[in-house]
């Protein structure tokens, strides 16, 4: 009984209120003439559009560098990618291994540059990180327009100069991970394919966790000055996070566009980071803590929410409120976060 | 020796104004290929000082009290944009209509700065992106009630204001009613030609105004509270054992910002004439921010020169850039990112340079230890 | 100086403290009268600090069951709730550590939140904080005050700007420009100043004394107490041990009396004098350290082959800054050779990597994974610099934490060290200061190095823990013959434990003595230079 | 009570001025909204029928509100005046039939609603204002349906990149 409740504790009210909210959508929708199975599979699949994204704040909390509000750096080396490997005009599958092959160099160069950074002003990562996403999401606008890419199928049709907003990624990889292993049982259906890509990143990073200098990492964010006092090089624990964080963003947008379908450019991939963000919050983790069972429950929970509330609300009361309820929710999570005592000074 | 000094000057003062100096050299490029005319410049430059100074002003306050660049201003301008919504629903026009609303503006202004404010000390050390999370989340209070709230739970029952459906606020909202009616009350037209044509209008009450601001705010330095505030700015603890209230000289600090930025925002409005219900505020805390920034302030110290100085050149940017690529290359477009661009860029470098600056002048003190030793190993 | 048949001004009466049980003040009784000045020596941890505590009516006073006996000002028995309190009937504190705005003016911090006001009409709406500050009286009242001091101190300096003994002028002007002041106690006002400094804060004090304020002047330096002071209490473990006349004593009768302690240590817990190999192992040259408040300025030091090295010395004098510094924590210049080869400094890996460990005195701060389990605790260091408790997976590829090898070690050392927990997995925070401390030496030890340094390994740990911990350094020492340079600010401890026990004064060595040296020789070197001379 | 104060503590003199204050700007905001609130009036040229009685439209009319200016009114015309305040003075001059001037006395009155109409015949006719004046409820237009998709807001989190400033 006392295990059970100090495990509810630790499951904290907001992510308790959270779930039961979440519950009860779900047993409300068949009464709002909802089908259940075809909302399972949709947070399903969104759910395995976005959970590499929220994998993507987890090295950087673990190294002490707080929520990762520059994810939009590693989103554009991701639609540096995407972009590239579109150019080349190879259809199918592959153009999604391209994708990530184009954006990893370019994931390693600016996660590393943005750790160097970071590493300077210690103490505020977030605030800095945020402007960093801002700034470079800003500056690629530019270069979207002047960069010389040929391609039709991106370019815009009657100036044949600087790319489309968006781009379908129709006929490339659109649903290369979705489409694949999928089984569908009446309205429900679930890709395995998205899963199990999700499922091998989890474990690279849960397995990576465990080596030597995984647990550098960990202890850094836990306490710097012990690790420092221990010998390790934070600076370069640190940079490490970073690059790996911005990779795995880069990753996560190529495994979104898949899903979703289009690869948004410009200032589509501005405000990208808050979402996962708040979900791996709501999932349980703190400024400075954060598991791979937080990326899973906060993903599902969040996307959950997002799915789930517009259709029964709009079923129900016949007004969207849903997408203002997500954003107090959402930005609501990450204040709490903040504003908690428990979470150290960063 | 002499010369020494002197080049470890020029770079100190480079370095100390280095957002400035881009600044200026920016604008002097884009100048010359943007091909406005000054007069046309300077009657634009003159419009959105007018506009802007207000908001801007309203950030000094929390700078003063340590608290770092006040992104919660937006909670502010969500108040203002209250108040005139109402005063248009209620069709109350010109100075009287815009005296309401902020008169309606300033309890809101207050609750929300006040919870702004407890927030903040409950977040001391990361201020910054706290209160910049706090403005995402009273944007979906504020467009929950004026989105869903208006018409049916606060009645507001105009069609100017209201929805065909019944509730909720429309997307842009004229604002003939009150539009410019501060800038027009008095003003006067400079270097105009003979039929009245172009010139530099001057609104003087707006300067009126925007002048009684600032010396407001030197007064507000030297009043107690003032001192107060400056003493918690620099140092919490010592201020506590003093004996000075820290948390609600802070509370109080985020509470006065947001009421200025409220009237800051239906100035900005009433110059504007038009109310994007559900845009005007978001980015304004940005903007305000960086023009700040550009005039040469940082995240601890700021002062009215900034505001000005950071307005003018911020929008001689903001106003070129778009003309200068055009002209360029062509595309206005490239203008307008390169502006969000800069605005972004420009809070980025004034907070590294910000922390990069404090990390050294702790660096300094062992600096020091060495050079004492080293001057006894030579005696 | 106050022989008037008048009241004394400050009288204790039988004061007596207890934390925990533990006395710290017993009986104390002393008298202080108008203008008189009275030095207070001790060690650290004499009781001097309680015994001001208890004058001021601190809060950690009352929250640990209140105090014995009475204080009486002017006969009248006082019970003070708050500093405020004690402020109200003049009586003002100066402490070490400066509280000052560095942005403020001289002027300003003299008079911080005591700012004279000019009334407006606005205070009637917005409250008294709308009044504006009334420069010209703020000035007048500052100058005043440090008239009243007597020394030279420019009004519109900014803090920021000033020499350290500025900042110390303008924190005693602050106590005497509160109205009524007095008496002012001075906790150490002469350990970061200059001597020229120095001598203007004496006569500052004598300054004060003739204008009828009393002081109560704590300090480390005897000298200074034989200038200004008209008498002196000596303190040792909580009691007056002397009071005597400034006038008719010398430094070297105060020294002894401050440690000179007979204590009846067990023959089994003494340390027997042992022969130690002359090898040198460490050697420490012209060694600076920037760590704050424990300032090294200028180290020479060897340590010996499977010796006991302990440190000792005042608070605020260096000592601490010698393990951190050398250990890379803190900047820090100078050559250490160990084994006759060079360690690089600011390289903390450098320092694990040539077998050297550190216990810091700072356990939760630098010492502990707080919120991670006690085998991250004791098996990272290893694991980290010595490739320890690693596993290889699919050919050696991939290396994980070999979780059972690390339970193992972390189970041994809780055995031996007798660590209190419910499990390996406990976290490190959930532990007692004292289990907490055993912890941080199982991390050392699991490094097995070759020199250890210990850092405060008693602070602020129960005596059963102390006992033990001392024990286990000891048996570590003997049994695996790894020198230990143990730094501690008790003198006592030092001497049942080490075979030399070197003195830190001013950040640098001011003798080294076999730990069998009486115990006042020890006295002598901790108040510095100006006690070599009295001898 | 407030705890360790007393009745006099709290009712010093300062309540007192900010309870003053408070009321003075309250009083002031209320002043506002009916001195700046501004209401439309219709002076309106019809044909028209008041307690049981018809007035013709006048055939020639100049009319001034207040100081707004002259304007002239044919027979069917209406017109909206945007005014401020509550109370105001209508001038109105016209001509009888055989094409003399008239100048009729300036007809104070008050406005009834946010929107008025007042008949300018009933005027003429000597009805007094109250009479003549009458609250004006137009005639519902439909709302287009895509004029109300076009006008759905779409929430927007973060707001607008290249908005103004």
């Amino acid at each position: 009984m006392e295990k059970a409740v100090s495990l509810l504790k630790s499951f904290g009210l907001p992510r308790l209120i959270i779930t039961g909210f979440l519950l009860a959508l779900f047993v409300i929708a068949p009464f709002a003439d909802i089908n259940v199975g075809a909302s399972l599979s949709d947070v399903l699949g969104r759910f395995g559009q976005n959970a590499i994204m929220v994998l993507a704040m987890v090295p950087m909390i673990h190294s002490g560098c707080g929520l990762n509000f520059g994810l939009p750096l590693g989103i554009i080396s991701g639609l540096l990618g995407a972009t590239m490997a579109i150019e080349t005009g190879i259809q199918g599958p592959v153009s999604f291994l391209l994708a990530i092959l184009y954006s990893t160099p370019f994931a390693i160069i600016f996660g590393w540059g943005y750790g160097k950074l970071l590493n300077r002003v210690k103490g505020s990562e977030m605030m800095i990180a945020t402007y960093v996403g801002f700034s470079s999401v800003a500056f690629m606008s530019i270069m979207w327009l002047i960069l010389p890419y040929k391609s039709p199928t991106m370019v815009w049709g009657y100036t044949g100069q600087g790319l489309r907003t968006t781009i379908s990624t129709e006929g490339f990889y659109y649903h290369v991970l979705r489409d694949t292993l999928s089984l569908s049982i009446g309205s429900f259906s679930i890709s395995f394919g998205e899963i199990i890509f999700f499922a091998l990143f989890a474990f690279i990073i849960w397995a990576f966790l465990h080596t030597k200098t995984g647990t550098a990492m960990t202890a850094v964010g836990s306490n710097a000055v012990f690790a420092r006092a221990s010998g390790i090089n934070i600076d370069k624990q640190r940079t490490l996070s970073v690059i790996m964080s911005t990779w795995l963003g880069a990753l996560g947008i190529l495994c979104y566009q898949q899903g979703y379908g289009f690869i948004q450019l410009y200032q589509g991939p501005m405000y990208m980071a808050m979402p996962a963000v708040s979900a791996i919050l709501i999932g349980g983790a703190s400024v400075n803590k954060a598991t791979i069972t937080n990326v899973i429950i906060g993903t599902i929970l969040y996307q959950g929410i997002v799915s789930m509330t517009p259709s029964v609300m709009n079923n129900l009361i016949h007004t969207d409120m849903s997408e203002v309820l997500r954003i107090i929710v959402s930005n609501g999570m990450i204040l709490y976060a903040l504003t908690r005592k428990s979470g150290a000074s960063r | 020796m002499k010369r020494e000094i002197n080049s470890k000057d020029v770079r100190n003062f480079l370095s100390n104004n280095i957002v400035p100096i881009i600044f200026i050299v920016l604008c002097a490029a884009c100048f010359p290929v943007a091909g406005y005319s000054p007069e046309y410049l300077a009657d634009q430059i003159i419009t959105r000082i007018m506009r802007n100074s207000f908001l801007v002003l309203s950030l000094l306050i929390p700078i003063m009290a340590g608290m770092g660049l006040n992104f919660g201003m937006t909670l502010g301008a969500m108040a203002g944009q209250i108040g005139i919504i109402f005063i248009t629903a209620w069709n109350v026009v010109g100075i009287p209509g815009l005296l309401l609303a902020a008169i309606i503006a300033t309890p809101i202004a207050v609750l929300l700065g006040w919870f702004c404010g407890k927030m903040l000390n409950m977040a001391r050390g990361r201020e910054m992106i706290t209160s910049y999370m706090i403005s995402f989340f009273m944007n979906g209070v504020y467009q929950l009630v004026v989105l869903y709230g208006m018409g049916p739970v606060i009645p507001i029952h105009s069609d100017q204001v209201i929805l065909p459906r019944g509730y909720g606020v429309r997307n842009t909202i004229d604002l003939l009613n009150v539009r410019k009616s501060i800038d027009n009350f008095w003003s006067i037209k400079l270097f105009a030609d003979e039929n009245g044509v172009g010139g530099i209008n001057i609104p003087i009450l707006t300067i009126i105004l925007i002048a009684l601001l600032c010396v407001v705010i030197i007064w507000f330095r030297k009043t107690k509270i003032g001192q107060d505030m400056r003493a918690v700015g620099q140092d919490m603890e010592v201020a506590r054992e003093a004996g000075i209230k820290v948390e609600r000289t802070r509370v109080l600090a985020i509470v006065i910002s947001t009421v200025f930025a409220a009237y800051g925002m239906v100035i900005y409005l009433s110059n504007m004439g038009t109310l994007n219900t559900y845009n005007s505020h978001s980015q304004i805390g940005m903007f305000s921010i960086a023009a700040l920034l550009v005039g040469g302030a940082s995240v601890s110290k700021a002062s009215i020169k900034n505001v000005f100085l950071g307005i003018v050149l911020f929008h001689l940017m903001f106003i070129l850039t778009p003309q200068a690529g055009k002209n360029l290359i062509g595309q206005a477009q490239i203008g307008e990112f390169f502006r969000v661009f800069v605005s972004y860029g420009v809070i980025t470098l004034a907070l590294v340079l910000y922390e990069i600056r404090t990390r050294r002048e702790k660096a300094e003190s062992a600096k020091t230890l060495a050079l004492s030793q080293m001057q006894e190993a030579q005696a | 100086m106050s022989s008037e048949m008048t009241k004394p001004l400050l009288e204790m009466k039988n004061v007596s403290k207890e934390y925990n049980g533990n006395p710290v003040l017993k009986d104390v009784n002393f008298t202080l009268g108008q203008g008189e000045v009275l030095g207070l020596v001790g060690e650290n941890g004499a009781g001097k600090s309680t015994l001001m505590n208890i004058l001021f009516g601190m809060d950690v006073i009352h929250q640990t069951g209140g105090y014995g006996g009475k204080v009486l000002i002017d006969g009248k028995e006082v019970k003070f709730t708050s500093p405020l309190d004690a402020l109200k009937s003049g009586i003002g504190m100066v402490h070490q550590e400066f509280s000052l705005l560095p942005g403020f003016t001289a002027a300003e911090n003299i008079l911080l939140n005591r700012e004279p006001q000019n009334r407006s009409v606005l205070s009637l709406v917005f409250g008294d904080r709308a009044n504006t500050i009334d420069r010209k009286e703020l000035q007048k009242q500052a100058i005043a005050a440090i008239t009243k001091l007597g020394v030279e101190l420019d009004p519109d300096m900014l803090v920021a700007e000033m020499p350290v003994g500025h900042k110390q002028f303008t924190e005693i002007s602050r106590e005497i420009s509160k109205s009524a002041i007095r008496l002012l106690v001075l906790d150490e006002p002469t350990a970061v100043l200059t001597e020229k400094e120095a001598e203007m804060l004496l006569k500052a004090i004598r300054n004060l004394s003739a204008q009828g304020i009393s002081v109560i002047f704590i300090t480390h330096r005897l000298q200074e107490i034989l200038d200004v002071c008209n008498k002196v209490i000596v303190m040792r473990d909580g009691r007056i041990v002397n009071e005597l006349d400034a006038a008719k004593t010398s430094i070297s009768e105060m020294a002894k009396l401050m440690v000179g302690r007979e204590v009846a240590t067990p023959d089994s817990e003494k340390q027997e004098a042992r022969p130690i190999s002359d090898k040198v192992v460490l050697s420490v040259k012209n060694l600076w350290v920037d760590m704050p408040g424990e300032t090294v300025r200028d180290v020479n030091l060897e340590v010996h082959d499977g010796e006991i090295l302990g440190i000792g010395g005042l608070a605020g004098q260096g000592k601490l800054g010698i393990p951190n510094g050398i250990m890379g924590l803190f900047p820090a210049g100078g050559k250490v050779v160990l084994n006759g080869s060079e360690i690089p400094l600011n390289n903390p890996r450098a320092c694990l990597d040539s077998s050297l460990a550190f216990v810091s005195e700072d356990r939760r701060g630098v010492g502990l994974l707080l919120d991670e389990s006690l085998e991250w605790n004791i098996a990272f260091p290893a694991m980290q610099i010595q490739n320890k408790f690693l596993k290889p997976y699919l050919g050696g590829l991939v290396k994980w934490r070999d979780q059972s090898g690390i339970k193992k070690v972390t189970d041994k050392y809780i055995e031996q060290l007798q660590i209190k927990c419910t499990s390996s997995k406990q976290k490190a925070k959930e532990l007692s200061g004292g289990n907490q401390q055993k912890v941080c030496l199982a991390k050392a030890f699991a490094l097995e190095p070759k020199l250890l340094f210990v850092s405060e390994p008693t602070r602020g740990i129960d005596i059963g823990a102390k006992a033990l911990v001392l024990k286990a350094l000891r048996e570590y020492n003997r049994n695996f013959g790894v020198t230990i340079v143990m730094i501690s600010s008790e003198l006592e401890e030092l001497r049942q434990c080490c075979d030399r026990i070197a003195i830190i004064t001013d950040g640098a060595v001011s003798g080294i003595l076999p730990a069998s040296s009486p115990s006042e020789d020890f006295g002598i070197l901790m108040v510095g230079k100006t006690a070599k001379e009295a001898m | 009570m407030i705890k360790g104060k007393t009745a006099k503590e709290i009712f010093d003199i300062r309540f007192f001025v900010r309870l003053g204050c408070i009321i003075v700007i309250i009083a002031l905001a209320v002043f506002l909204y009916f001195f700046g609130k501004q209401r439309t009036l219709y002076v309106d040229n019809w044909s028209t029928e008041i307690d049981g009685k018809s007035y013709k439209a006048v055939d020639w009319a100049m009319v001034e509100v207040d100081d707004l200016g002259d304007q002239e009114y044919s027979p069917r015309q209406r017109r909206g005046i945007a005014l401020r305040g509550t109370t105001h003075t209508i001038y109105i001059t016209t001509e009888d039939d055989d094409f003399n001037e008239i100048v009729l006395d300036p007809v104070e009155f008050t406005l009834p609603a946010d929107q008025s109409i007042i008949s300018l015949p009933a005027l003429v006719a000597g009805l007094p204002a109250d009479k003549a004046i009458q609250e004006f409820i137009p005639e519902p237009s439909p709302v287009q349906a895509s004029d109300t998709a076009a006008e759905e807001p779409a929430v927007d989190e973060f707001g607008d990149m290249s908005m103004d400033f």
